[in-house]
């Protein structure tokens, strides 16, 4: 069938891409952009490793189909960092001891985001709730959740010192 | 990749309804995807059409005049979840809060939880506490079927072909009421509700006037289940009512499930969700013996 | 100068910024410009001889290069890390995940609609799904040397003469499940030919083990393999088996072009390894004072399909089977048993996790009768220094039990203020 | 209703392959800026193998831990390390570069009590310099390194490490299977709901004798992930095989836990030891599991005064098993 013009905005770059419709969001970005920091772990939605912020939604891009992606804004662990500088959330993944076998970091990642955009203070219950669709087989959680809180204590100096 | 042989995405109802309509069943509704998408991937759906109406401002938003809620069949469970129209029914934030991750609760949709008619769909069951009603759109016309009318077993609804889901529609509850949601799942996310129960209860009084109790999963779709109701009319919120609700919520659960294997595990659990969501609403909290 | 520098220290994961930047290069990652895609075909027929496979139907199919079958495996088509029986494709299936064939075409699409279309003929064989009818006298051998694997002792003392004297005998019967590994990132690689070497690059616990089967299965010699780890998404045990591996080398060996693979959630969870469930019966004894006089058990371990790792995991469960505890009179003895259920190989605690459950719960049983408390029970029989172990071996050194007990106890005492000082 | 309890469990770990040779090996090519290669076949499947070990090394090469890299499990540049199992790694392959690093260093020691006429034995490499007697002698490492080189000499090390372990006796077991065993001990606090059957672990405290911790903040993660492993074991984990087919092969049928499905959890690093070990480490990757779902089992008794005999602790067999102890006490 015909290709579906995909208009997008991933990492702040506009890409256009024809696209066969019944590709998946993580396909577009890992096959077809060569953005291979979104893993994916099942395919069905069930743990997280293929997160990406869809217009500022944390969204399991293995259940996206490309162009419902169409004209949306899509965030990967690629555009995290700012040239080449570490957003606190990643440095404080590796302070805090976060990273095993890292395959499941970059979906922690973007949903710790996605939490701290929406609450930049939380606790460590909101923080599991806030990955509980990501699932880590490593770590057990705890140094995930120090690590955010230890991000959402940096990301609230910072704004404190800004508005100051 | 999903073999499709068609894909539109329509900007308006009406348009939406023209494709669909045209159609027969060949193109199906895509509303978030979170059930279609897995679905169609695993090969689990023969490959077909789909109409995204996604992009349809008419199935999207929240609001309220009056006492009259409505949701747009297209709001996400995030919406939801977390709508402060929604203030007045906890036991729909709780059940949207209920589903699944913050991934699926930011891609699914109330409508689409409808339309996939599982036996275990949260929002559903407190739908049918609710009362809901759900107005139905096609080239032919609109109209308003309740929600739990609407579903007809497992994975199966009324829903004719070219017809979608624009929006439910419910009253809030009378003054004086509290409602509430409680889910058993095998763990505490990413979990398909085992049974999910969802309570209406008014007070006047200090006595209960109304009361609208729904149960998902022991049956092909959540209800209301009305025997229950009457345990709780016009008595005074007790440990003693606790513990009757709790019996009768048993042997109601044990009718419905027959001779399935499932029922003298769910006859017991569904003692103990009843007494954790009605030691909320009477008192506000539950108690650790031991 | 005898402080230590850099040792003792939480550093920081070397590994650490490219694992949270997304630039890691794990074996779905690896860009491989012009590589085929494979796809391998498995059984659903849990025990039979395949009498035919018929490709012709698959190789119509546009974008199709080759599908091999065990008849294309050039060196010996049998891997394992203990035994050598499981093959890499099979001429006879021994559980509902067999590899059968493996297609190699330009797109996945093309090589997933190439395996429904391969025709394979099985004679069934009657299946044996449990350990009971596997070790029966006249049950059909799943392997030539008959369904029990491995038989585990050790003994020491007289168990019987203790256990027939001992104030306090408590005797149980447990059973522990099949588990998956559920790492985040499933089974996959890449493999290519460099001058005239055969490059695998894919997720691994042990590229040296990967190379000597991979070099016996394709019949090359060692030093034209080349096993290079992909950063690896966790593995508990389960990538210590070869899963991609032999099929990345015999395709990209003899198709000379580059090739992938990757397991989805369902292949990697239906065709790789699992921890044994096991089944133990366990006789425990004191004295009056509560120690340890013996311990008799029996172990049986549901190994399935292939050996894997199923005679360490049966042999470590059988040494460790006292817990760590000095316990003068032992006997044990645990099996190792084929069956036709998916295999099961190293996991995470090599059957000590499911012997802990055992012999911790005889443990608090035996204070119960005793009149103990579960810490009182475990003070007077924990390992020391100068103990001797059931095998016989003498701990002069690095006996931490009683440590990690007390330390243990006293945090819990802090940090749980229900515990009350006792365990009931 | 809603009861709690509390359970231990205890376990004990030989590291390495039982009863078999497993040794390691290692390269270390100590370079001419005084920054260091390892090279070791241990693959790092997330455990932190490559950390530790370029941990030991800068410790024994003396120099920082940003001047080691640690090339590692490529059959074409780095020796055979054995599997990433049996908690062997930090043990068996941190033995294996120690020892190459002892090799490059010794290297480097002659020269420097040449070029300063001191007595070897009393020198020490660290920070870059060479000491002799508590004090900096006068030479920095990468002046005795360019002198090595000057004459001809490369400073590189190999090391193999096989732990001292025995056969065991094939009728009797007897024998020393192991050099080192791993110790631990685990006790949780569970509540388990009578009538959902819902036990929920609330907290764990997990003390683990590692030997020498070469990296706490890692062996606290190994014990934290490994109770984690231990929760899904005890309660949700179950593999279903129907005739001989799994019955849930996906992760929305095979439960693992999510974050919020974790107990409050309390590593506790004890460190005995162990002269055999490199800085005296012993291993923690297993343990950290082992006890898990004992401890939750024994505190699941504790709570019900009923015993469970099988694994997971499902909300079934729970309920199950407290209607028929029920039901026996009214016989």
């Amino acid at each position: 069938m015909e290709k579906f013009q995909l208009k997008m905005k991933v990492n702040g770059r506009t890409v256009t891409v024809a696209v066969e419709p019944g590709l998946r969001l993580l396909d577009v970005l890992r096959d077809v952009l060569h953005l291979t920091g979104t893993k994916e772990g099942c395919g069905e939605g069930e743990c997280g490793a293929c997160s990406v912020i869809l217009d500022g939604e944390l969204v399991d891009s293995c259940l996206v189909l490309a162009p419902q992606a169409h004209g949306k804004e899509v965030v990967t662990i690629e555009g995290i960092s700012r040239e080449g500088e570490l957003d606190a959330l990643q440095r404080a993944f590796l302070t805090a001891g976060a990273v095993q076998c890292g395959y499941c970091t970059p979906g922690m990642i973007l949903a710790a985001k996605a939490l701290l955009s929406r609450n930049p203070n939380p606790g460590r219950q909101e923080i599991a709730r806030g990955i509980s669709g990501n699932l880590c087989r490593c770590t057990g959680y705890a140094k995930i959740v120090k690590a955010v809180e230890l991000a959402a204590a940096e990301l609230q100096q910072k704004e404190g010192a800004a508005g100051v | 990749m999903l073999n499709l042989s068609a894909y539109h995405q329509p900007k308006s109802l009406p348009e939406a309804l023209a494709l669909l309509g045209s159609s027969g069943r060949a193109l199906r509704p895509l509303a978030g995807g979170t059930d279609l998408v897995p679905a169609l991937t695993k090969g689990e759906t023969e490959p077909l059409g789909l109409v995204d109406l996604s992009r349809i401002p008419e199935l999207r938003g929240i609001s309220r005049v009056d006492n009259q809620i409505r949701i747009g069949s297209l709001s996400t469970f995030g919406e939801i979840e977390n709508s402060p129209l929604l203030l007045a029914v906890p036991l729909l934030r709780e059940a949207a809060a209920a589903v699944g991750s913050p991934q699926i609760r930011s891609q699914g949709t109330i409508g689409g939880n409808i339309a996939n008619a599982s036996p275990a769909a949260d929002t559903v069951t407190a739908l049918a506490a609710l009362d809901a009603v759900a107005r139905l759109e096609s080239a032919a016309g609109s109209r308003s079927v309740q929600v739990s009318e609407l579903l007809c077993g497992v994975g199966q609804t009324k829903l004719l072909p070219g017809e979608v889901i624009k929006e439910i529609l419910f009253q809030v509850p009378p003054q004086g009421s509290r409602s509430g949601f409680v889910k058993l799942g095998r763990r505490k996310a990413l979990a398909i509700a085992r049974m999910n129960l969802a309570l209406v209860i008014t007070f006047e009084a200090g006595r209960i006037s109304r009361a609208r109790v729904a149960l998902g999963a022991v049956g092909p779709n959540p209800s209301r289940r009305p025997a229950l109701e009457l345990v709780l009319l016009g008595q005074e919120p007790s440990r003693t009512l606790i513990d009757e609700f709790a019996m009768a919520a048993s042997k109601e659960v044990g009718q419905m499930l027959g001779t399935r294997p499932s029922v003298s595990y769910k006859r017991e659990a569904v003692k103990g969700i009843a007494r954790d969501l009605l030691q909320r609403l009477f008192f506000g909290a539950g108690q650790v013996v031991g | 100068m005898s402080e230590t520098c850099v040792v003792g220290k939480s550093a920081p994961r070397v590994d650490g910024p490219a694992k949270v930047s997304g630039k890691s290069q794990y074996g779905a990652d690896i860009d491989i410009p012009g590589a085929l895609f494979l796809k391998v075909l498995r059984s659903k027929t849990p025990h039979g001889m395949v009498k035919r496979i018929d490709v012709a139907e698959a190789l119509k199919i546009p974008g199709v290069v080759r599908v091999f079958t065990h008849a294309d495996v050039p060196g010996e088509n049998s891997y394992g890390i203990i035994v050598k029986d499981q093959p890499a494709l099979t001429d006879q299936v021994r559980f509902r995940g067999d590899a059968l064939a493996l297609v190699a075409a330009e797109t996945e699409e093309a090589a997933k609609q190439a395996l429904e279309v391969i025709k394979v003929e099985i004679e069934e064989l009657p299946p044996l799904y449990d350990v009971w009818s596997a070790m029966a006298e006249k049950a059909q051998a799943i392997h030539a040397k008959g369904n029990i694997l491995t038989v585990s002792r050790v003994k020491k003392g007289d168990a019987a003469a203790a256990l027939r004297t001992a104030a306090v005998v408590v005797s149980r019967r447990y059973t522990t499940q099949r588990v998956e590994h559920s790492y985040i990132e499933t089974e996959a690689g890449v493999a290519y030919m460099d001058n005239g070497i055969l490059v695998i690059k894919a997720g691994t616990q042990n590229p040296h083990y990967d190379r000597r089967d991979v070099s016996r299965v394709l019949g090359l010699p060692m030093h034209k393999v080349r096993i290079i780890q992909a950063a690896t998404g966790g593995g508990f045990g389960g990538k210590l088996d070869i899963s991609v591996q032999c099929f990345l080398g015999l395709a990209a060996l003899k198709l000379g072009r580059p090739v992938r693979m990757v397991y989805d959630r369902r292949e990697s969870i239906a065709a790789t390894g699992k921890r044994h469930p096991f089944l133990v019966e366990y006789t425990s004894a004191a004295d009056r004072e509560g120690k340890l006089l013996a311990v008799k058990a029996k172990i049986i371990g549901d190994t399935g399909a292939y050996a894997s790792y199923g005679p360490a995991t049966l042999n470590r469960a059988a040494v460790h089977a006292t817990g760590p505890y000095e316990v003068p009179n032992v006997d044990i003895e645990a099996l190792c048993v084929y069956t036709n259920n998916p295999f099961s190989g190293a996991m995470r605690g090599f059957g000590t996790p499911q012997m802990a459950f055992a012999a911790e719960s005889q443990m608090d049983l035996l204070a119960q009768e005793l009149e103990l408390t579960p810490l009182e029970i475990r003070r007077r029989n924990v390992l020391r220094p100068g103990s001797l172990t059931a095998t016989g071996q003498r701990l002069d050194h690095s006996v931490g039990i009683s440590a990690t007990l007390e330390a243990a106890w006293e945090k819990a005492g802090r940090v749980m203020p229900g515990l009350g000082g006792e365990v009931k | 209703m809603k009861k709690r309890g509390y359970g231990i469990g205890s376990m004990w770990y030989g590291i390495g392959s039982t009863a078999a040779t497993n040794p390691s090996g290692a390269f270390v090519d100590f370079l001419d800026d005084g920054t260091a290669i390892v090279m070791s076949g241990c693959a790092d499947i997330g455990q932190g193998s490559t950390t530790v070990l370029a941990q030991i090394a800068a410790e024994t090469l003396g120099v920082g831990l940003e001047d080691v890299v640690v090339i590692t499990a490529d059959t074409g540049m780095t020796p055979d390390s054995g599997p990433s199992s049996a908690s062997r790694q930090t043990y068996i392959s941190g033995n294996a570069v120690r020892l190459a690093a002892e090799k490059a260093r010794e290297q480097v020691i002659a020269k420097a009590a040449e070029m300063l006429d001191l007595d070897p034995g009393e020198i020490r490499l660290r920070d870059g310099q060479v000491w002799y007697e508590e004090e900096p002698a006068g030479k920095t490492m990468i002046e005795v390194i360019a002198q090595c080189r000057g004459e001809g000499i490369l400073t590189l090390g190999h090391g193999t490490f096989n732990p001292a372990t025995t056969k065991l006796d094939p009728a009797t077991g007897q024998g020393v299977p192991y050099a080192t065993y791993a110790f631990a001990t685990q006790i949780a606090e569970v509540e388990v709901d009578t009538e959902t059957g819902i036990v929920e672990v609330k907290k764990i405290v997990a003390a683990h004798d590692v030997g020498a911790a070469v990296n706490p903040q890692n062996v606290e993660g190994q014990i934290e992930g490994g109770c984690s492993m231990g929760v899904g074991y005890a309660l949700l984990e179950e593999v279903v095989v129907d005739g001989g087919e799994i019955k849930n092969p996906g992760l929305s049928s095979y439960l693992i836990p999510t974050a919020l499905d974790m107990p409050e959890v309390f590593p506790m690093i004890v460190e005995a030891q162990e002269p055999s070990g490199p800085y005296g480490a012993k291993g923690v990757g297993e343990p950290a599991l082992v006890p898990t779902a004992a401890a939750i089992a024994n505190a699941v008794a504790d709570a019900l005064g009923i015993r469970l005999y099988d694994l997971p602790l499902t909300p079934e067999r729970i309920v199950a098993a407290i209607k028929a102890a029920a039901s026996s006490q009214h016989e």
